[in-house]
């Protein structure tokens, strides 16, 4: 079975923001929500390195884990995915989630945040797919066609892979090869347990 | 003492919880396991169907041509 | 005990493949426009944005979904995109995998391309303020009122008082029209933004070589071996190039940076050199000292290619390292190293941008590094070359057919028989056409008179002075009296105070575009001041030309939205009521006052035989786009399918008519392929000897050329001496005689000559030496605002001249005065990621404003100390010429002390005064902020009148 | 003695209200941590996992090394609750206090209270008045302190209900009214709980302040603490307006867990103000949840002496007056400065609604 997994190649990050706009393009995520974003280390400075963050849909996540609601699944590809209809917009998921994936259209005076939002891996929510519905809540659904986030797809360097972990790792493995270089995986553990 | 209300109310809270129990039409907690809206295309089922295509995608996408 | 609910598994299955796009997938147009948070997001936003999603037309869910092929709009790597449009509109984006060019990747304005097609931020009908407010009117009275304006004061002042800025962003046909249009006007006053951004580049290159142009490609990267990178910040400028300059490291090749600012490109560099900014020569000098100290030139290469290289070692040998440490700042191990990596791995590529051209020796610098270039022997080999990144998306094409001032499609000359040349492709009379222009002499600048028809337009960066200068020292008949902004941003001009004077001053301004721009607010004008909604090229076919020189073609999108028109409908109307339409549209379809694309592209195709933009005819192009996946990505050629051999949108030079059948350029001037198969070598434009010594190449030539060794330009007379004529047919000869392979309408002298593997435009050396440039050998000469004043005395500039593009033009008078003391940082500009030139297009689409909301001044943590500023904390950046600009600080070791660097995509603010109530309603961009150029100052470049942009002093002082 | 038997039934009626209000309260906070032995809770922890070790082999392990332990970067991205930190490792920190400790001690402990106030009551009963009542009363709250306790008191149940439904509900609630269901009341808890947060919150401080003076500890208190407040010996130990107890309820309980709970509460409260990091978010979460369990099983002990285990000590709180038998006989130190001050005793059938007059044996049971 399919294991659906993000790697950002740090090496090949070059910070232009294509994954970010790609992903408000594809799902008209308003202004405010990031599914992803990009952190820069020692900006400006020699060894600057950039990464892409969203929702690494973890192997055993930490958002499901605390959620008071239980609003959250996950897929068989191992997509963590949620119920807006069940989420009351507590704010736990974010403050539990390792890579601050989890968004809030607000953060208003008595805790009023709105429906929690995060990347979807591009693969919907639990509504019916491709339905008015499923879209104005979570977005598209690519991976029910075939296709892989669009925030990889559209990569400038293709520093952000998508996909199946072995063809993933695979990808990945033959670049290190290379470079002649270790791997440099960010947040590969931390998410999925396990090396690249 | 009016003992009386609340025993009366302990015991319908406890046999509204073992009626709960039995019942078919009543979602338990189970650690990790959602029991919310099921998503259709999450299933095994549908994950299976489109693997195939998702991996050649990622070969397409992302190995440098 | 652990129960679930039961719900109805399997009745939601999806439907899958086709029939699920059509139900439904992507409407989010229908809806609302904010998926997420609905009107609790809403509240955040500015209240404007929240419209957006009313202005959105219902979309019908079962149309089915198409998609077109375009190409991005915001750079020069020309990547491909896949547009999905649903019921007339545009409802998604998908990756274009198949494009050799970008493999479907995208930048964050290239992802987000999509908004185009949506955004209500546009001039959504022809305006024009009446008492300093917008009032609505119709095109028609909006081209009947212009026109007449126009009309009355050619009669008035000559045609000459007219401006036209054309525009990089036009596609071919349309930039085509834009120069068409100012020559059937009259007047040579018309230019874009080619002039502010690699204008040096193609006069120092084409000079040099032959063809103002990148060499090799972004593909071709992967070929390389080293990768020197000066004045170029790649990863925010065309950050798809990186895709390729990634790979090619990867694969060994060595990843040079030099610049004064450690740009996110040098992040990823194997050696990052950091000098002053402004001494770009004698960096390169510094290097090539230590090649031809250590011999590691390609002397063969030099032999055989290259005149003049004695002359620059003699300069080189000034170049020791003290010296070069004293005035870049570059300490001698840090040079060798690079010089070193150069020397080891070859071929190596050179690439610059607007680091290395925008400055007043910008031509200087553009062939110092030509000249490093051809001592290491890189140009003309795969995986070598000067791989020169262009900014627009057509910035090429439109400087390669568009609207320039000092020559005509094609690079022919403004000279008669350049526009002899034309009148024939375009079937008018000459002399009609020369009767149109101000029939006057004015001074040449060089002593001598010239008519307007045969003197070189006012350029892009020096509009302003035809409008502010005195009558009697521009050497044509009156000042400018009106300016049409067709497609041009006017804060990616220096010297915006006076700008906005001259602004003032005029007695039209009109704007066409699809968003107002900078040009509707900066003034306080209260009329004859126009808007004309200009379509996106998303709404329009046409080709556009890559920096690496193919010509893609773009499918139509979707309709204009709102009352737009593309620019080729806009010329169409213009010149109906000027009253040239016929002329001007002889042999072009016009169906609805549209003028079709592709019978503009086939014009185009008859008369450019200088450079080769003859063999990519519509179909051609098409064919291409059809089969984009059949390309290499590395040789960028077709493997198999009915394209076999063929290079990706055939590059120019594309030699001969379509059907010869030429496969494009991929690498210039590579000897190691035929003629026919995209070989070629150094053009012979500049004579066959100078001071005894042949200029034409010795002992090299392209594969297969039956002419081994050097040889001159052809035209119909060496034809016949060769021997070749009769291989013409009857009618090429009836063409053909008495015409030069540039000329000869019938392709006739080009397709013989291939097929005797010779080049049509001769084989000769490159020139290391410009003699005809000011300084013929590439000098140091210190900014006109240096830091630096005690190097001034060695490193002077030029004299004033009194005319110069028709304008009286400073150097020495202005560095005659030291502001180092006063104005202490040196300020530099360039791009960011998430917008591009100007900003308004980009400004006005959310996903990428959001990104970037404050202009900004990046400052050295000891810079910042001095002048007593924080991190985020508001400053006053001032320039030495008065302008100053309100901006926050970003203390940031980015920049090295002595320099501070700011972005110059804003705009919208002047002065610490946000102009948001001049713009029309709703179409204000998200963001505004300072323009940089309101602090820049005066300085242009001695052969091209590029402006200085990246080297100007300031001092910081907190607001 | 037609009015005098329906003022009976009217008083009656009146106490078995209130004892039924209790019932309630009592029930409904305990109800979670009843329902929290169905779930086996240890199962949430998952497999151990060790972040430590991550990555030793990368080149630019130093950085990335910094990155994992939480230092920043440069972000663009703006809007709520963007931070440019790679990973936070307070993320994983709190889900396991939370999942962990804070749901099964405090589950435990709560149910422990109650356990033991339940065995107390069985073996000691209720503490009686034991003269009998005199059927004369002395003030000993006034209004507005009544209200203010009331206030407070009422909004601190519905606070520790929804609290605590958030916090045991997934547990509890959902296999009972299923997952939308409980969504729904989950939500409206949610802010019933925020906006409530602060209400209550001035209603604490009011009494920190309003209250302090009554609470200041003296010699007295070491002797009724000896005496183990009247356990020990079965005399009854000296005491002034508060005893020891209370004094412990009001400094340990109202003074302290109050303040640590209402400077998280408002913390989580309003993240508007835009300080709040992660870290921030998550260590006021555990401290707010740990200090209000905390606070509600001292809450079990309160309102256990106040109503149920000590007779006449509840219509103070009620109608502000109590019997002078039970002063003296609880707060004799307070009786006397009250009557040296010239406070008279009035009779019951003296007092508002309560004509006319009954004798004194009358009100007892």
């Amino acid at each position: 079975m399919a294991r659906m997994k993000f790697l950002c190649d740090a090496e090949r990050c070059i910070e232009c923001q294509a994954c970010v706009t790609a992903c408000k393009n594809e799902h008209e995520v308003p202004w405010g929500v990031n599914r992803r974003r990009v952190i820069v280390m020692n900006d400006g400075k020699p060894g600057e390195k950039a990464v892409s963050v969203a929702c690494m849909h973890c192997t055993d996540a930490p958002c499901a884990a605390v959620c008071p609601v239980d609003c959250f699944y996950t897929t068989a590809d191992g997509i963590v995915l949620h119920d807006k209809d069940l989420c009351i917009g507590c704010g736990y998921c974010f403050y539990a989630c390792p890579f601050g994936a989890p968004q809030y259209p607000q953060q208003s005076a008595f805790g009023v945040r709105g429906k929690m939002d995060k990347c979807t891996f591009c693969a919907g929510g639990p509504e019916e797919v491709h339905s008015q519905a499923e879209l104005t809540k979570y977005g598209t659904n690519r991976v029910e066609e075939g296709k892989l986030p669009l925030c990889a797809e559209m990569c400038s360097t293709k520093a952000l892979l998508a996909g199946d972990g072995d063809i993933v790792a695979d990808i990945y493995r033959k670049r290190i090869m290379t470079r002649g270089g270790r791997p440099q995986t960010w947040g590969w553990q931390a998410a999925y347990g396990q090396d690249a | 003492m009016p003992r009386k209300p609340f025993q009366l109310l302990a015991l319908i809270v406890l046999s509204v919880m073992i009626t709960a129990c039995g019942s078919d039409s009543v979602t338990m907690y189970e650690p990790g396991v959602y029991k919310g809206k099921q998503d259709a295309a999450a299933s095994e089922e549908a994950a299976e169907n489109r693997s195939g295509e998702l991996r050649s995608r990622a070969e397409r996408g992302f190995a440098d041509r | 005990m652990k129960l679930m609910k039961k719900t109805a598994a399997g009745a939601a299955q999806p439907t899958r493949g086709l029939l699920a796009k059509a139900i439904g997938r992507r409407t989010f147009l229908q809806g609302s426009g904010l998926a997420v948070g609905g009107l609790a997001a809403a509240s955040m936003l500015p209240t404007s944005m929240v419209k957006k999603a009313h202005a959105a037309r219902k979309i019908d869910r079962d149309a089915e979904i198409t998609t077109a092929k375009s190409i991005c709009t915001h750079c020069s790597v020309g990547c491909g995109v896949i547009a999905e449009i649903q019921d007339g509109v545009w409802v998604g984006q998908e990756p274009n995998f198949d494009s050799p060019i970008n493999l479907g990747a995208h930048c964050a304005k290239g992802a987000a391309l999509r908004n185009h097609g949506h955004s209500t931020r546009r001039v959504r009908y022809p305006m024009k303020l009446v008492d300093g407010r917008w009032e609505r009117l119709s095109w028609e009275q909006a081209v009947e009122e212009i026109g007449d304006k126009l009309l009355s004061i050619r009669e008035e002042s000559g045609p000459d008082s007219v401006w036209f800025a054309g525009s990089s962003k036009a596609n071919n046909e349309g930039a085509y029209l834009q120069r068409k249009f100012a020559a059937f006007w009259g007047s040579n006053n018309c230019d874009h933004q080619a002039r502010i951004c690699h204008s040096t580049t193609v006069a120092g290159v084409a000079n040099t070589w032959g063809y103002g142009a990148q060499t090799n490609s972004y593909n071709d990267i992967n070929n390389s071996k080293c990768i020197i990178m000066c004045g170029s910040n790649a990863a925010e400028a065309h950050p798809v190039a990186m895709q390729m300059i990634l790979r090619s490291k990867e694969n060994g090749a060595k990843l040079v940076v030099l610049d004064p600012r450690f740009t996110r490109t040098a992040a990823h560099a194997d050696t990052y050199v950091r000098f002053r900014s402004g001494t770009d020569v004698a960096l390169m000098w510094g290097i090539l000292y230590h090649v031809f100290e250590n011999e590691w030139e390609d002397k063969e290469y030099i032999r055989q290619r290259v005149y003049g290289m004695d002359k620059i070692r003699e300069e080189v040998a000034k170049w020791t390292p003290d010296e070069v440490e004293r005035v870049t700042g570059v300490p001698e191990d840090g040079i060798y190293a690079v010089a070193k990596t150069m020397a080891e791995n070859r071929p190596g590529t050179f690439i610059w941008c607007m680091g290395g051209t925008q400055h007043t020796i910008g031509n200087n610098y553009v062939r110092a590094y030509n000249c490093l270039q051809l001592a290491l022997g890189n140009i003309g080999k795969e995986g070598g070359g000067a791989n020169i990144f262009r900014g627009h998306d057509n910035v090429q094409g439109a400087t390669d057919v568009g609207p320039n001032p000092d020559n005509l499609p094609g690079y022919y000359p403004i000279a008669e028989a350049g526009w002899k040349h034309w009148c024939r492709v375009w079937d008018v009379d000459y002399d009609w056409l020369a009767a149109r222009f101000d029939q006057d002499e004015y001074d040449d600048g060089q002593g001598g008179k010239v008519k307007p028809m045969n003197s070189g337009g006012i350029t892009v960066s020096r509009w302003i002075d035809g409008v502010l200068e005195d009558k009697e020292n521009i050497a044509q008949r009156d000042n400018l009296r009106a300016v049409m902004m067709w497609g041009h941003a006017p804060n990616s001009q220096t010297r915006q105070p006076e700008m906005k004077r001259a602004m003032e001053m005029l007695d039209m301004l009109v704007v066409i575009d699809p968003y107002p721009t900078v040009t509707a607010v900066l003034h306080d004008r209260k009329d004859n001041t126009y808007l004309l909604p200009a379509a996106t090229q998303f709404e329009q076919a046409g080709s556009c030309t890559a920096s690496n020189r193919s010509l893609q073609w773009r499918e139509k999108v979707i309709d204009p939205l709102f009352e737009h028109k593309t620019d080729a409908e806009i010329a169409y109307r213009f010149a109906k009521k000027l009253g040239f339409a016929d002329e001007m549209f002889k042999n072009i379809t016009v169906t609805d006052n549209m003028p079709e694309p592709e019978s503009i592209l086939r014009e185009i195709n008859r008369g450019t035989w200088s450079i080769g933009y003859t063999g990519q005819s519509p179909e051609r192009l098409k064919a291409h786009m059809r089969n984009q996946a059949d390309f290499d990505v590395v040789s960028l050629k077709a493997r198999g399918g009915e394209l076999d051999g063929e290079t990706y949108c055939l590059p120019w030079p594309c030699y001969g008519t379509p059907e010869l059948k030429h496969p494009g350029t991929h690498v210039l001037y590579d000897t190691s392929k035929h003629v026919m198969e995209g070989g070629g070598n150094f053009r012979a434009n500049f004579g066959t000897e100078r001071d005894g010594e042949t200029l034409l190449a010795e002992d090299s030539w392209s594969k297969g050329a039956e002419i081994e060794g050097g040889y001159p330009a052809f035209d119909s007379d060496i034809l016949k001496q060769l021997g070749w004529w009769d291989e013409l047919t009857s009618e090429e000869k009836r063409e053909a005689d008495g015409k030069s392979w540039t000329t000869d309408l019938s392709g006739g002298i080009q397709r013989v000559v291939m097929k005797h593997g010779c080049h049509p435009f001769g084989n000769a050396k490159a020139r290391a030496i410009v003699w005809n440039f000011p300084d013929s050998v590439p000098l140091h000469r210190e900014p006109l605002y240096t830091p630096r004043y005690d190097l001034v005395e060695d490193f002077p500039t030029y004299e004033d001249r009194k005319i110069f593009y028709r304008l009286p033009t400073r150097w020495e008078s202005i560095q005659a005065r030291d502001y180092s003391r006063e104005f202490p940082l040196i300020h530099t500009s360039g791009r960011l990621v998430e917008y591009e030139g100007g900003g308004e297009e980009t400004r006005s689409n959310p996903w990428l404003a959001e990104l970037k909301q404050d202009m900004f001044v990046e400052i050295n943590p000891a810079d910042a100390n001095d002048a007593g500023v924080r991190d985020g904390s508001m400053v006053w950046l001032e320039g030495p010429e008065g302008g100053r600009i309100r901006i926050k600080a970003m203390v940031t070791e980015r920049v090295g002390r002595g320099t501070v660097f700011s972005p110059f995509h804003f705009g919208g603010h002047f002065q610490g005064e946000d102009l948001l109530s001049k713009y029309p309603s709703e179409a204000s961009p998200y963001v505004r902020g300072e323009s940089t150029n309101t602090a820049t100052t005066y300085g242009y470049d001695s052969v091209t009148m590029m402006q200085e942009t990246k080297t100007t002093l300031c001092r910081v002082v907190p607001a | 003695m037609q009015s005098q038997t329906q003022a009976m039934k009217a008083s009656r009626r009146w106490r078995s209200m209130l004892w039924s209000m209790l019932a309630i309260i009592v029930l409904a906070m305990a109800l979670p941590s009843v329902g929290y032995l169905v779930a086996d809770a240890a199962q949430v922890y998952g497999p151990e996992r060790d972040f430590s070790e991550e990555m030793s082999s990368n080149p630019r392990s130093e950085m990335w090394r910094d990155a994992r332990f939480g230092q920043g970067g440069m972000t663009t991205q703006t809007g709520p609750y963007v931070t440019n930190q790679m990973i936070a490792n307070i993320g994983e920190n709190w889900r396991q206090v939370r999942t962990g400790p804070m749901t099964t001690l405090g589950g435990w402990f709560l149910i422990g209270v109650l356990v033991l106030i339940s065995l107390f009551f069985a073996f000691t009963g209720r503490s009686r008045i034991e003269e009998g009542r005199s059927g004369m009363t002395v003030v000993r709250w006034k209004g507005y302190e009544r209200f203010l306790h009331w206030f407070t008191a009422l909004s601190f149940v519905v606070l520790a209900i929804t609290g605590l439904s958030l916090l045991f509900g997934r547990y509890v609630l959902i296999p009972v009214v299923g997952h939308s269901g409980f969504a729904g009341y989950a939500q409206a808890a949610m802010y019933v709980h925020n906006f409530l947060g602060p209400a209550f919150s001035v209603g604490v401080l009011l009494m920190i302040v309003l209250w302090a003076k009554h609470n200041i500890p003296n010699r007295t208190d070491v002797e009724w603490f000896k005496q183990g407040g009247g356990i020990v010996g079965g005399k009854h130990p000296s005491a002034g307006k508060m005893n020891g107890g209370e004094k412990v309820w009001f400094w340990g309980g109202v003074f302290t867990l109050g303040l640590i709970v209402i400077v998280s509460g408002f913390i989580l409260d309003f993240p508007n103000w835009g300080f709040q990091t992660r870290e921030i978010m998550a260590w006021s979460q555990s401290i707010h949840a740990i200090a209000a369990i905390i606070w509600i099983g001292f809450f079990f002990g309160h309102a256990y002496i106040g109503t149920l285990g000590t007779e006449g000590a509840l219509e103070g709180m009620t109608r502000g007056r109590v019997d002078t038998n039970w002063a003296k006989q609880h707060h004799d130190l307070w009786y006397e400065d009250l009557i040296a001050n010239g406070e008279r005793p009035v009779p019951e059938s003296e007092l508002e609604g309560n004509k006319p007059a009954q004798p004194a044996s009358q009100t007892g049971h």
